[in-house]
């Protein structure tokens, strides 16, 4: 076999990673942690029934990842379907390592001054522990969840290099700092000025409406605007011609996968199953999604006149999203009332961005920006006082409608910091990359689809493809929420 | 000999085979194209958004027959594909001159 | 922004909806549930193992709704799937919610004459509860699964409005009030002269092969009747034509996901980890399936000469079924013969009803319906005495084979009045719907498929669709079970 | 109804089983188990979250199937789709079928002579308890799934009887034998000269690299080997030309199935929820996939220009088998090592056997076959000596690398015992029925698809398929590892 | 009448389809086909294995008009099919000998 | 100019297109069409039910050559599609008055 060059440095690659690994590995000199998990089983003999509880939740938020894989596929077209695809591998893949070498360090590792953790990378030293580890997998999936958020939001356009980078970038620190400060006993959660205002805790987020789907979806709505619209998605004038999606059965699927998944994203983030408030989650959660789903497919039937099924299917997930935050904190009947909300934030949220030239292809922005958001002042509203800080304690945990109002303020403040984190980080991220290597394909490249001119694949070589399937002609405007329609079209990237 | 290609509705397919079956004219190729004319196409919707899908499915028929046999064809397809709402279809007479069965060599009316 | 006339009718809606969860979230003056917990566990440390196991023997149960969606997708046309799977979001949706303000209450509420329950509505009140939380969603996920039954037996033709209001009647009333009966402390299973009869039990039907599955199979056979046959289903002469479903793929994805989901079904009725006959349940349910997957392959093998692979589906379902009584009572032997029943019954049961003008797109009628039956039945013969009431305690459940013969007649009570309840409301909702607003679309609507005409979409725009796929000749009849086939062909609805 | 000579061959067989059944069910005079699991739970008070813990990685492992149907059904052609799928219904339910039949008894029944399990025959006698049924339920799931690995394989042509008898043989047979040997106390892990050379411990093999998945990709190569290449695979002059699969959708879906049940596979492998290791092999579970699954997309992105989609997805599967049989003796970073490697062995592993004339569809062989042999190694180097046999307790299992050569020796002796078993019974299996009923479809019924001609189906017949998508020319040679390729293209059979 | 047969770029049938309509001609039939000619298929990859697909997909105009039209329509299509790259397609005439519009039975140029 | 329409089985497309490239025919269009002839169509299954699909699956190879290309072209279609057995297929000739390059305006047989 002759080694070409190539060869070579890929194994050079492996080389220096395996050296790496190395090193750390013989680093640690002090172990303090506990590999095998006998003095943990020791101290806590009911440590078993949580270990299995939040494995097998964290399992399903795992499986969430196909759930995004197939609802994004399914909204977009079949000659970019293997290039969606390949960003959900990537993201949760690229995003597992980043998280492990970096991530998971700078969100739960000791805090240095509020803002960041320092320690735990490459989960060596003390942090080759049964306990740390736990954690790890359980954030680790957290973290993947809102990296994944992104590529649906701007499928069919990117670059996939660039997007390889994203992908460790939000993994590596945007995602994990943000979290810090709410999940790893940073200032938004416990800030002596925070806590105060609260009432005995700061801002709260249980499952992370905030934490992963704000998020993610405001990350996405920086990808958004920085790529621009796909060719074809506005006419001259901006006004939105839908380009349907390839396969309603994938975007069904998904949805339904990620329904399931979700009952490990919410209920298993009390990370003990001795809280029996699970099954309070589980009930909340099942009911939100179902009472946004028919929110958003009742408006779209009474609009249109038929009931759309894609709407819906965003509404399932909006719902979801919006009682993330609140799930432990509230009655089953105010997750009816989250939902129904939901379901309105949902679709009129899309109409408002589609009208203003942003190209969301899943709906990543309304889903999980505006409903992470919404899910927050939730939490803040309804929040009824039956239940502590993820434990059966006091302090209870209350909103505006059960009297605390500096509860609400908290969460308000946490609303924004959430959006000017995500947005923020999110635009320069893809403003950085955009002006140095490119986040978008070429318009040949994007006609003729990511999955050629990317990965130099047909998705599906033995049937034959419609590209006239595309409409083409926009008979009526269906919303007139926007007025100052901005010529977007196709000028991005 | 003659080409007859005629595009119908794709329900009526069925049933023009089986009145041409009935005549004896078993040989055909049928695929799918979508087409527009009187028909406008389909309102269709989008998370909301509403288009219209400008080209309708339909099926299109091509037989090759003898000179002697085209107008039988074409009447009975004309009567078969009918149901007088608009998008019915249209049929279409081009002339051809050669034929040859790959598997004999045949060539001409024998060949078809 | 202009609001138009709906916008306000829409925000009427919510309105309303709000204020009456306010009223709800107000009323309970007595709060006796325990919605943190901390109760709970103090009187039953023991508690959080069995928390975990039934919320996530519930998630698996929850998640048979893709497998049903994908199942029943998979069997019907390309031009129908976005309307197989939009009935699914609605019955799991409208049923979650139907089944928590109504539902529940109907059937774990405080039992009136046995009849029916009385109290829970809404999950208020003392309802606020986390034991109660828990029982209501693994009886939700079992009521959507009763719900979604139908959906695939009267595929490819029924209204979607209709659809809707059949989804909130199932689980508000029809399924509420016979589970009631069964496990919520009712008649067929606890009124004296049923557990007399059976020797210190009544009726029983340990995950629901008559509760859940025959319901929903024989409400769908009300449905299949009082629709009638898809167009093209039948030549004149009332001979069966197939209508091949448009992706075999999903079919086998749905049953796989289905049996997956089953080991929640089955498994987790025992509603406590501490009953370690779940182990055994396991092993009954995957050797039913097998067993019954196998003899309808070889049925059909033997018979046609080639495996058909959507009966060697439905007799997987249909052992799955059929076991479902049964499980927890039976020996892994009796597995395989009630297995291998099954999987006679689903194959001559579908050629039975085929031949009589019964056009169930999915088989959901032998599969469900007659398999449910024979589940009951089965129980009524196989049960060994080994396990007792849902309780390693006596009296031991023994069924004709092992001498106790008056449990076979409760079980053959419970299968007349599973019967005809299920068929009797089935058939009264679905003429009061067909005589009010109707339950079928039109020819013309049914010819372009439900998907354009109900939901102005296309399911999968990329491709080329082809009609004539649709088969155009019988050439033989396979089957001569039926001799005196009506004309019922295209008569329906 | 008349009843011709068929239906009562098929009743008679019937018949047969049910007596067959009955006389199994009465055999048992002796009746030692504990059906009910009231002893097991008194001896035991922990038992509940280990039943539930097994149970629920148990089902995991179980939806691997689908994970399997969709990524094989994926990487093979739209006209053999039904047969790809028809396969993995029927080695599941066959398979365990006839691992309850005779299997389990063989691998894990009171061992003769270190050789083989000689009780527990049809779960009947003392095996009716509610532990051995424990036992069995996750011994056969990963029975299921070394007999679905083989399928990937050799798809595409070969005869579906022929299938049919093979997914009986291995359950029955080839795997329990092999797997006595490693986890029924069979000689490789028990023997004293074993154990003695290992420290305190023979070979070892955590959750099945070896056990499971090596077998299964060595019987595949037998299979792929004496079946010959697919038409069209190769040019005259032994040039591969690639036949792309018809659903890159599914093939993604499949392998994010596949690793969601693999969080089953290994972490359940503990057998008990006391072990808190299950969150440190959770850890690397994860970790090597996303290694493997990069790694391999680099490479091809290094090579081609282009990251390959199919490949990325083997090499995440890759790097789960590698781990397998490590994930609970080895640190995180070491996962990330032995993932790295994984992604390059199945690439050149890949490219090498495909220039030899191995048509392995779904690359079974080097990502089962080659990594499984990769983990009993790597397990054999990198065991860091802080988690014990399967206990916390000591011995500590270490590798070559912390200084124990012995049982790298120990791993060594399994490799090689694996591959010869795996290999040489798969190719007298495959041998024999090769020259006895044949085990090839003819030529026509290959190019017509196996969904015609060995099902009568039509697969997607909704669709317009395009039979010349399959690719026609090869313009470079992509690899040269192999010099000498044989002309073996077509010749096959 | 003539019929007319574009073989253009897939994305460009918008383009045609409106000028074409902005001439009043409405009615045409399109479908998939896949074709060569100096047009080179994409290179494609299947796990790391490179091949060509000859066949580059193109989308087929077919109008019947009336032989005065025809060389405007040809017109047309060629202007708006135009990028002035290899692959732009090719626009055939055939001869035409009978139409018949199956809802009205209107024969001949009344029938287009 | 001549239109050469075959009718082929979907696996002798490869043979058929090679031959033709020997023969520097290089420019055609394919497409998939369902036809019926002597050939009967496939015995299929749906849950034990039996049906015929009478539509056999073909593919068709549209060329457009020079007049006195038209019989070369039809003869190595003939030989290399042949199999010997039924459904083999049909070659057709029809007239073409002309054909444009859309990408340099050529008309005639200098745009084939
Ligand atoms: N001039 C034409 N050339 C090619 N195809 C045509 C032409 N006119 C009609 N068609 C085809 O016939 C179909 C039916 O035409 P339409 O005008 O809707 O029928 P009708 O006039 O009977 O209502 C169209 O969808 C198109 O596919
Ligand atoms: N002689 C021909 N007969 C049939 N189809 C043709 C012929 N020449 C070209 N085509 C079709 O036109 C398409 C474009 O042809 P090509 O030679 O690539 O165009 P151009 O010469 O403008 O670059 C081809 O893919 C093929 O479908
Ligand atoms: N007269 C015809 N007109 C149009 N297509 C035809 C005609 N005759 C045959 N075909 C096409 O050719 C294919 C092969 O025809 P068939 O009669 O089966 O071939 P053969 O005579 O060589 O056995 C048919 O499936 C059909 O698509």
């Amino acid at each position: 076999m002759e080694i070409g060059k190539r060869e070579i440095s890929v194994r050079r690659l492996a080389m220096v990673l395996m050296m790496l690994s190395m090193i750390i590995a013989l680093t640690p000199a002090v172990m303090a942690g506990d590999p095998t998990g006998a003095t943990t089983l020791e101290e806590d003999p009911g440590a078993p029934v949580d270990y299995v509880w939040i494995l097998i939740c964290g399992f399903l938020v795992m499986f969430m990842q196909p759930g995004f894989a197939m609802l994004e596929a399914g909204v977009s077209r079949a000659k970019n379907t293997t290039n969606v695809l390949m960003k959900n591998l990537v993201d949760f893949s690229m995003g597992s390592l980043a998280f492990f070498a970096v991530g998971f360090a700078l969100m739960m590792g000791t805090s240095a001054y509020m803002f960041v953790g320092t320690d735990g990378f490459f989960l060596a030293g003390e942090a080759y522990d049964v306990g740390t580890a736990l954690t790890w997998f359980f954030m680790m999936v957290f973290c993947a969840t809102a990296a994944t958020i992104v590529s649906g939001a701007i499928a069919e356009r990117p670059k996939f290099s660039t997007y390889v980078i994203y992908s460790v970038v939000i993994c590596a620190f945007i995602y994990p700092i943000y979290g810090h400060w709410i999940w790893g006993g940073g200032w938004l959660s416990s800030a002596d000025f925070m806590t105060k205002l609260g009432g005995g805790y700061g801002a709260l987020d249980f499952a992370g409406s905030g934490v992963v789907h704000a998020v993610g979806g405001y990350i996405g709505l920086a990808g958004c605007l920085l790529l621009g619209p796909r060719i074809g998605r506005y006419t001259k004038e901006g006004k939105p011609i839908p380009i349907p999606g390839h396969s309603v059965a994938f975007v069904v699927l998904g949805a339904f996968i990620l329904w399931f998944g979700w009952f490990g994203f919410n209920p298993g983030s009390t990370l003990s199953a001795h809280e029996l408030r699970i099954s309070v989650i589980a009930v909340n959660t099942t009911l939100a999604a179902a009472a946004s789903a028919m929110t958003a497919m009742f408006i779209t039937w009474k609009k249109f006149g038929k009931a759309d099924v894609v709407m819906t299917v965003n509404g399932a997930v909006a719902g979801l999203v919006a009682i993330t935050a609140a799930c432990a904190w509230v009655a089953p009947w105010a997750s009816v009332v989250i939902g129904i909300v939901a379901g309105f934030i949902v679709c009129y949220g899309f109409w408002f961005i589609e009208r203003r030239g942003v190209d969301d292809v899943v709906g990543a922005v309304p889903v999980h920006g505006f409903n992470g958001t919404w899910g927050l002042i939730a939490l803040g509203l309804f929040a009824d006082g039956t239940y502590g800080n993820y434990t059966t304690a006091e302090p209870f945990v209350a909103g505006l409608f059960y009297g605390n109002a500096g509860f609400f303020g908290c969460q308000f403040i946490s609303v924004f910091v959430n959006f000017a984190w995500a947005f923020g980080t999110g635009f320069l991220l893809f403003y950085v990359l955009k002006h140095t290597i490119g986040i978008r394909v070429s318009p040949e490249e994007e006609l003729a689809g990511l999955d050629i001119s990317e990965h130099g694949i047909i998705s599906y070589p033995d049937f034959v493809y419609t590209e006239p399937a595309r409409p083409t002609k926009v008979i009526r405007m269906t919303n007139k929420i926007g007025e100052n329609e901005q010529e977007r079209g196709g000028k991005g990237g | 000999m003659k080409k007859i290609e005629a595009i119908i509705r794709l329900e009526m397919l069925d049933d023009v085979k089986n009145a041409l079956e009935a005549d004896n004219i078993v040989s055909m190729s049928i695929s799918e194209i979508r087409g527009r004319g009187r028909q406008k196409g389909a309102k269709l919707m989008w998370r909301g958004d509403e288009y219209v899908r400008e080209f309708v499915p339909k099926t299109k028929i091509e037989l090759v027959v003898r000179d002697e046999d085209a107008a039988k064809v074409v009447k009975i397809i004309r009567e078969t594909a009918y149901t007088g709402n608009i998008g019915d279809g249209k049929i279409f007479v081009l002339p051809v001159e050669e034929a040859i069965r790959v598997r004999t060599g045949e060539t001409g009316e024998a060949a078809l």
